[in-house]
């Protein structure tokens, strides 16, 4: 069981929060322009990796805010969290992929 | 001083004397598959039967079966909603029934049914459904009212007073369990035998690539040249796949499960419920073996969240209330693979002599053999079986998805 | 006919039983708490618009997470960071949403009554912390969780937002259709805290060090 | 009796009656059931679970492989070790044989949780824990402390010297400053589990010790979840045994268990007593039972003994072979003779008991499961930690260190107490198991899994301890190998010729010990399993006989019966009430969210498929949410407040979830949005006013409220007050019929209802449930989410492309309606299902095929779609149904076959629209 750090409330069990899946996914700006793929890959393909993951949680028995985390999914460790428009508190993912 | 005489589990069949070879890996195979799991065996062990291909090395980066199949919960069923779904699990389900001889192997197949239970008037409305669908398709299935669910298994909690009461449930009769490692040796040792290289201890950390061709795998044991390249890694499929820069829609998951001390018998089925979040059996010696839903967030760690358990015993405690004092001896959890529409995904990739098979969720186990079948046929003609067409990747850009969620957000 | 419109306290049914645990239970006072009216307010809170709801609300915006500050005839509880719950005792809720929607919409906020969405159970006596830990995760040392502090979490497996008024003084805002289930999980727990019937010699061994 | 004159801490001048396996004894205050059975001189416990080899004692705590008892009384209870069970009067017990049973009726104990915070918890309450919770509790920290026997002092028996005084006077003390810091301390509590960020769950067992004297209201077991910052694991260590032929016997037992059972109980657990040792620890064993009065022969594997025990030993009568190995036993319910090879040949010492030492094993379990890591250490013969894990140390014997004096400088650092003097420790001789026949050599001794059976496992090709572990079954056992793991370890590795060091060991998962599965349960059962949710009328609807619907957690009322009224008849009358006069049902759990700022219409817009931007103040919308995939999500009512607020409702089930959507698009997709969200879902109760009358009885209750079809048209909203309180009435129809939605605040919903009750009396007005809710709205093809829907279903699949704009250029799922799948002609569409008899109701969920005059074929048989929705209508007089039918709008008027319990039931189909297509009724 974690003990996640919402950026307002502070410190606080797991079961209060609610995972959001990837972070940083941005809304197409033209969904009508896009190919099925491309359609397709923001609908539902999401990265993976094993080690520092950007996510969403949101602290839904909380103060019901949406923040950014990393968290290392080999550890469950959270890196640090940051607030809506803060800058990523830890470089992630993708240093694997690039 | 007591007065059981027969002794639990004395029954149990003792292993061979020989399982397998340890060899060292050869420069070239015909086809290496990635991951030495049920999944991975199953699928060498039809190549060589059905195809007579052997020149095949199984790479497995830990020891064999050690990862989703020595953590799942050994629950068979091929009760699924979707057309596609009952198709590959009635397949399995069929080549489950003749295992035992398949393999001369003891996997302990005992079918003694599920019961998915049913708590409010749309668990009702989804389990008809799918009885009627699964009778259609030609799978044994029936609805059955609350008496009838304790007639099955009296130790079920079926009063009306009770939190979330049972008002009936699924029955699937030729459901069953089957003893993990005993299956995953049975293959492997079927497989070694046909001359496959089961290759433990190596690591597959790249591919070398050749236009749209993969030519080799890079392994913590050196390079290996290959033929075709078949992906059998459940949880690492995205690791794997992402060296190759190909995306999958995957999110692996920790799903958690655990057992009780070896008990009387007194749970003769397997009990399932989506509502309350459980589901039981009790294994051949006795052992109460249990799971509930997996973990919310993405996760390799094979560990999950202990509320996670509490909220099972809870669930177990409240449908059964003769286990409030069985203990908890031993939990662990697998990482599980899981795509949006809750289906597999099988076949091609972008690669040309590359084969995916991934994002069975919570259901590889039961699909073991039924998916080693398909997935054997698809690398043997480069095309895949048609039990496994509908489970392509493509379904996600088309939208032609095989959702298991609705009816069957039942795991497992 | 009633002449008015008469109201029903959602704990109504429960009254009784926990009347009968805090006469039983000493060092633990339970009740329901009467209605007060209250209002959502949704604003930036540094700012124009922050400084005009202090003003109006004649105290300035408890900023930091996890506190309140009284007001006139309530409290000015955080929520979020750009919301709080207000409450009035004497306050007509309409009303209020009404006045503060004015003052707040100038600054794209929001107010929206929600005097019936909560209840509140209060929760007093050297043993209300003591009741609480046996279903609220959060550190509720008297250090850690002073008079004036607040927090929006669980108890039981209910939401609730629980006030820490003095040193053993808890007010727990629970959600109205959870308010039954709040009060009977309190029932339950606070078996725990009765005074043992049974063999001296057995409650001299129940305690625990 | 074996049970010694001064020695022991039970309370003699108490005594306790049980019963075992038939027979009852006494025993005392203090005693667990092992000690009672051993002062009894009952050696015999059980039976090894494959090949039915008597088993006894073989420790004295958790570590004991053999001693499993199935409780009787006070309540059954399968499989504890009797050295765990606390004996109490009247306690009924029986020994096992590998399965224990579970109890036939429900557990009446009560078991609960806690939450704990603390700087620190100290995990055991040996000297070394006890030094470490004092250190922190004098440096001013909150500290718990956490041991899971009864008693502080860990192994210290007593006999030891801390400080100048006996070392049990010293625990004495350091608990009472303990006490006075105001240290939470707590016996009888076992850490079973460390999970991340400094999370301990211990299990505390309150109650059973107590025996009668146990108060019922208290819980029986309680789970601590303790939060530290700092976790010291000070849980000591378990000796190791060493495997040898018939090493199973009954009066086999570790060393040091025949020391706690002599010191603690005051039990000598045999008079004849060989001790077998590669260890110096078991000297003292030795020399303590020989004190006590016992003939005791040494052996001693390694080549030269420890001088100065060695010494002492010859000092107490004690004979001590070096170079001697025990090769086998005899004797069949209790050892009766020792063989052993000493430099002299094989010898035979006739012994009622063997005591077997081969070193230590630290208990890392509470280390290893928050991931630290552990390296196996040559000196230890045995696994320990390596790495530091932020904030969890490792201390005392749990760490390695084996003497008194380090362990009491790992818990107090360099001011710690004195020990008193100790002969110097001798390195551990390390040996596995000796020679002799491996097909009686038994590794894990409840599995009765053998170093053949490892030997086979190694020839079949197995090079992983987890392979040996699967095959042989070692360590799966209810000791979960605490005693059997690293001997598993060092025999494999012997037998393949590898090194300990590189095999490894099989990895250690919760709990560290069993726990009752009602214990996790704790306070989660029976009504408080999971909330209930209940409408500010529920009394009433208790009152009113209502039957419940659990719809998600809340309980709604399903239908009103009246005396000798099953459901069917029930939801006919209710139907034809509302249909001919006036209906009124408790829509209360309707979600409703507040949506407040500038931009509400343009987030409204990019989420609804139509257009709410456009609505008017004062009037209603239907609107429908689809997922980024374009599937139907949920569905409700946008009413327009003004300019800048809307109020918009979900259905029952779907109300956190659309909010949590909302609040997620709003928040991390569209922060600039100057909206605000706000649930007032309990806020506001609502009572929907159903049927033909609905009109007067709305319009004698709010005299200020015109409610004429002009003033207030369909889709309209008002606000009003009645005595003062502000009411809003909606013009929302979910049955097709004239209906007026009366919303009030929840304070006064039972007043208010009981006014329209009145109000509506002289008409007949007619509570109805959910049932009649969704008959009345499934005759006019409205669809319910979720019940008609499955997550896979597209508004036009519903035939709701009216509801799709056209007019915007995007809202969320809009991209998703124009992949290949949503055009494909064989997508299930929503219709109706009339069965041609006329009286067949069709169960909801059955499937539907094309005709089939000749019975069904051979499966698999093509699916055309299934019933969602089935009923008989008061109105159409027939039952009638709703279903997803494959193109099925294309073939309205067309037949297919249901089966039905074996048969095949025609049915028509149909448009969705049954009850007055033209919504004269609901506009009237």
């Amino acid at each position: 069981m974690q003990l996640i750090h919402c950026p307002w409330c502070g410190p606080r069990e797991e079961v209060e929060f609610h995972y959001g899946g990837q972070a940083e996914l941005a809304y197409p700006e033209r969904p009508a322009e896009l190919s099925d793929q491309d359609w397709a890959e923001y609908v539902f393909y999401r990265d993976n990796p094993k080690g520092p993951f950007a996510e969403r949680w949101s602290h839904n028995a909380g103060c019901r805010r949406w923040f950014t985390a990393v968290r290392d999914t080999r550890t469950y460790r959270f890196l640090g969290t940051a607030k809506p428009g803060e800058p990523l508190p830890v470089t992630q993912q993708r240093e694997a992929r690039v | 001083m007591n007065d059981v005489t027969t002794a639990p589990g004395a029954d149990l069949p003792e292993h061979p004397d020989f399982l397998w070879r340890n060899p060292e890996p050869k420069k070239n195979y015909d086809v290496v598959i990635i991951g030495g799991g049920g999944h991975g065996l199953a699928t060498a062990h039809y190549l060589a039967k059905n195809h007579g291909i052997t020149n095949v090395a199984v790479l497995e980066k830990g020891w064999l079966a050690g990862g989703n199949m020595a953590r799942n919960t050994t629950l068979i069923r091929s009760n699924y909603l979707w057309d596609e779904s009952a198709a590959i699990y009635e397949h399995a389900l069929k080549l489950w029934e003749g295992l035992e001889d398949d393999l001369g192997y003891p996997i302990l197949f005992s079918q003694r049914g599920v019961l998915n239970l049913a708590h409010t008037e749309q668990d009702i409305r989804d389990s008809v459904r799918r009885v009627e669908a699964n009778k259609l398709n030609g799978i044994d299935a029936e609805w059955l009212g609350p008496d009838e669910v304790k007639r099955i298994c009296p130790i079920i909690n079926t009063s009306g007073d009770i939190r979330y009461p049972v008002r009936g449930a699924t029955y699937q009769p030729r459901a069953g369990i089957a003893k993990h490692d005993y299956v995953a040796w049975g293959f492997a040792r079927r497989v070694d035998e046909a001359g496959v290289d089961l290759i433990q201890d190596c690591e597959v950390t790249g591919f070398t690539v050749d236009g749209d061709r993969v030519t080799g795998v890079r392994t913590s044991r050196g390079d290996i040249g290959c033929g075709t390249v078949a992906l059998c890694a459940a949880g690492h499929t995205s690791v794997l796949l992402d060296e190759l820069g190909v995306r999958t829609p995957l999110q692996s998951h920790p799903l958690q499960a655990l057992v009780s001390e070896l008990l009387e018998p007194v749970h003769p089925t397997i009990v399932m419920s989506n509502a309350v979040h459980v589901y039981v059996s009790q294994a051949h010696k006795g052992e109460l073996v249990m799971g509930a839903g997996v973990d919310s967030y993405n996760g390799y760690g094979q560990r999950g969240a202990f509320h996670i358990i509490e909220r099972q015993m809870a669930a177990a405690v409240e449908l059964f209330p003769v286990f409030a004092r069985a203990h908890l001896l031993r939990s662990w959890a697998g990482i599980v693979d899981v795509t949006p529409d809750a289906s597999p995904i099988v076949g091609h990739t972008p690669y040309e002599n590359v084969f995916v098979n991934a994002g069975w969720g919570t259901g590889g186990f039961k699909a073991t053999p039924g998916l080693g079948w398909c997935f054997a046929h698809t690398i043997a003609h480069g095309q895949p079986h048609p039990y496994v067409a509908p489970f392509s990747l493509d379904r996600f850009t088309t939208g032609a998805l095989v959702d298991e969620h609705g009816a069957a957000a039942v795991a497992h | 006919m009633a002449d008015t419109l008469f109201r029903t306290h959602p704990l109504a049914h429960r009254r009784a039983a926990l009347a009968e645990l805090s006469a039983a239970v000493g060092g633990l006072s339970v009740y329901p708490e009467d209605e007060v009216a209250a209002v959502d307010l949704r604003v930036g809170p540094v700012g124009p618009g922050g400084d005009a709801l202090g003003r109006a609300l004649g105290t300035a915006l408890p900023a930091e997470p996890n506190t309140w500050t009284h007001t006139a005839d309530g409290q000015l509880i955080w929520l979020g960071p750009d919301e709080w719950l207000l409450t009035s005792a004497g306050g007509d809720p309409a009303e209020l949403e009404r006045e503060l929607g004015w003052v707040v919409s100038a600054f794209d906020g929001a107010a929206v009554d929600v005097s019936a969405q909560r209840t509140s159970l209060r929760l007093r006596g050297e043993l209300a912390r003591e009741l609480l830990s046996l279903g609220c995760s959060l550190d509720l040392r008297p250090t850690a969780f002073p008079a004036g502090t607040c927090a929006q979490t669980h108890v039981g497996q209910t939401v609730v937002l629980l006030l820490a008024l003095g040193a053993d003084d808890f007010r727990l805002f629970v959600r109205q259709s959870f308010a039954g289930y709040l009060a009977d999980w309190v029932l339950d727990t606070a078996e725990e805290l009765r005074a043992a019937p049974c063999h001296p010699a057995a409650l001299a061994n129940l305690s625990e060090e | 009796m074996s049970r010694v004159h001064g020695y022991g801490r039970v309370e003699t001048g108490r005594t306790l009656t049980f019963t075992f396996d038939g027979r009852t004894y006494t025993g005392h205050p203090g005693d667990t059931l092992a000690s009672a059975l051993l002062a009894n001189g009952v050696h015999l416990v059980g039976s090894s679970v494959k090949l039915g080899r008597p088993h006894g004692i073989s420790a004295a705590w958790t570590e004991d492989a053999t001693a499993l008892v199935q409780i009787e009384r006070p309540f059954p209870e399968p499989m504890l070790q009797a050295t765990t069970v606390e004996l109490v009067d009247g306690l009924v017990a029986r020994g096992l044989r590998g399965q224990g049973r579970l109890a036939s009726l429900a557990d009446p104990a009560r078991y609960d949780r806690q939450h704990t915070h603390t700087d620190t918890l100290v995990i055991g309450a040996g000297p070394a824990g006890l030094l470490a919770a004092l250190a922190a509790a004098r440096a001013g920290e909150d500290v718990v402390l956490v041991d899971d026997r009864s008693c502080a002092g860990g192994a210290l028996t007593g006999t030891e010297v801390v400080d100048g005084r006996p070392a049990l006077e010293f625990v004495a003390d350091v608990v009472e400053e303990l006490a006075r810091l105001g240290v939470r301390h707590l016996q009888r509590t076992t850490a079973f589990g460390q999970y991340d960020d400094g999370f301990v769950l211990a299990l505390q067992r309150r109650t059973d010790h107590l025996g009668a004297a146990a108060p019922a209201h208290r819980g029986r077991q309680r789970v601590h979840r303790i939060r530290a910052l700092k976790v010291v694991v000070a849980t000591g260590a378990q000796e190791r045994p060493i495997v040898f032929a018939d090493n199973d016997r009954p009066g086999i037992m570790l060393a040091a268990s025949a020391r706690d059972y002599l010191h603690r109980y005051g039990v000598l657990a045999g008079r004849e007593v060989v001790v077998f040792t590669s260890d110096d620890a078991a000297y003292a064993a030795a020399l303590d039972l020989a004190g006590a009065g016992s003939e005791v022969t040494l052996l001693d594997v390694r080549d030269a003994p420890p001088r100065e025990w060695a010494a002492r030993a010859a000092d107490a009568g004690v004979a001590v072979h070096a170079s001697a190995v025990v090769t086998g036993t005899e004797g069949e319910q209790r050892v009766r003779a020792v063989l052993a090879r000493t430099v002299d040949g094989g010898i035979r010492l006739p012994a009622d008991l063997l005591l077997v030492s081969g070193g230590w094993n630290p208990v890392v379990h509470l280390f290893s499961h928050a991931r630290g890591a552990l390296a196996y250490d040559p000196e230890l013969g045995s696994f320990r930690p390596t790495s530091s894990l932020p904030g969890v140390t490792a201390i005392g014997a749990a760490n390695g260190t084996l003497d008194l004096a380090g362990v009491l400088r790992d818990g107090a650092g360099p001011d710690a107490p004195v020990a008193g003097p100790e002969p110097a420790r001798t390195p551990t001789g390390i040996v596995w198991r000796t020679e002799g026949d491996p097909d009686r050599q038994f590794v894990d001794i409840q599995r009765d899994a053998t170093v053949t059976d490892i030997g086979r496992a190694v020839g079949a090709g197995l090079r992983s301890v987890e392979h040996v572990k699967r095959y042989t079954t070692i360590g799966t056992a209810h000791d979960q190998g605490k005693t059997s793991g690293v001997l598993a370890s060092g025999i494999t590795a012997e037998l393949l010729g590898a090194r300990i060091e590189d095999l490894g060991t099989t990895t250690y998962r919760p709990p560290y010990t069993p726990v009752a599965f009602a214990a996790l349960a704790g306070r989660s059962r029976g009504e408080l399993f999971d909330p209930v949710r209940t409408t500010p009328l529920h009394e009433w609807h208790v009152a009113a006989g209502a039957v419940f619907e659990d719809v998600g957690q809340w309980k709604r009322p399903r239908y009103y019966p009246r005396p000798g009224e099953d459901m069917d008849t029930a939801v006919l009358r209710e139907c034809a009430a509302t249909r001919s006069g006036v209906g009124i049902l408790d829509g209360s759990t309707l979600g409703k969210i507040d949506v407040q700022g500038p931009d509400a219409g343009v987030l409204l817009d990019r989420l609804y498929t139509n257009m709410m931007s456009t609505l008017k103040v004062g009037r209603v919308r239907y609107g429908v949410l689809c997922g980024n995939d374009g599937m139907v999500l949920d569905d409700g009512t946008v009413l327009r407040i003004d300019e800048h607020r809307y109020l918009l409702t979900t259905t029952t089930g779907g109300a956190a979830t659309v909010l949590d959507w909302m609040e997620e698009w709003l928040q991390t997709e569209w922060p600039e949005l100057r909206v605000h969200l706000t649930s007032v879902t309990e806020q506001w109760s609502v009572f929907p006013v159903v049927g033909p009358r609905s009109r007067e009885v709305v319009g004698e209750v709010f005299a200020d409220l015109d409610v004429g079809n002009d003033a207030f048209p369909f889709m309209a909203w008002r606000d009003t007050t009645l005595d003062g309180v502000p009411v809003r009435v909606a013009r929302i129809s979910f049955s097709g019929e004239l209906a007026y939605e009366v919303n009030v605040c929840s304070w006064y919903a039972p007043a208010l209802w009981t006014r329209l009750l009145a109000a509506g009396q002289r008409h007949g007005i007619t509570p109805y449930g959910t049932e009649t809710m969704h008959v009345l709205r499934a005759e006019k093809g409205y669809p319910i989410i979720g019940q008609d829907t499955d997550g896979t279903v597209s508004p036009q699949d519903l035939g709701m492309s009216w509801v799709v704009s056209k007019k915007k250029d995007d809202f969320v799922g809009k991209r998703s309606f124009s992949r290949p799948e949503n055009h494909n002609p064989l997508r299930k569409q929503f219709v109706s299902l009339l069965p041609v008899d006329g009286r067949t109701r069709l169960p909801e969920g059955s499937q539907i095929v094309e005709l089939c005059d000749d019975g069904l074929p051979e499966p698999p048989v093509p699916m055309l779609g299934h019933v969602t929705s089935s009923y008989h209508s008061a109105e159409l007089a027939r039952p009638f149904a709703l279903a997803l039918v494959k193109n099925g709008r294309a073939r309205i008027g067309e037949l297919v076959d249901v089966p039905v319990d074996g048969a095949l039931v025609r049915a028509l189909i149909g448009d969705t629209v049954l009850v007055d297509p033209e919504g004269a009724r609901r506009d009237g």
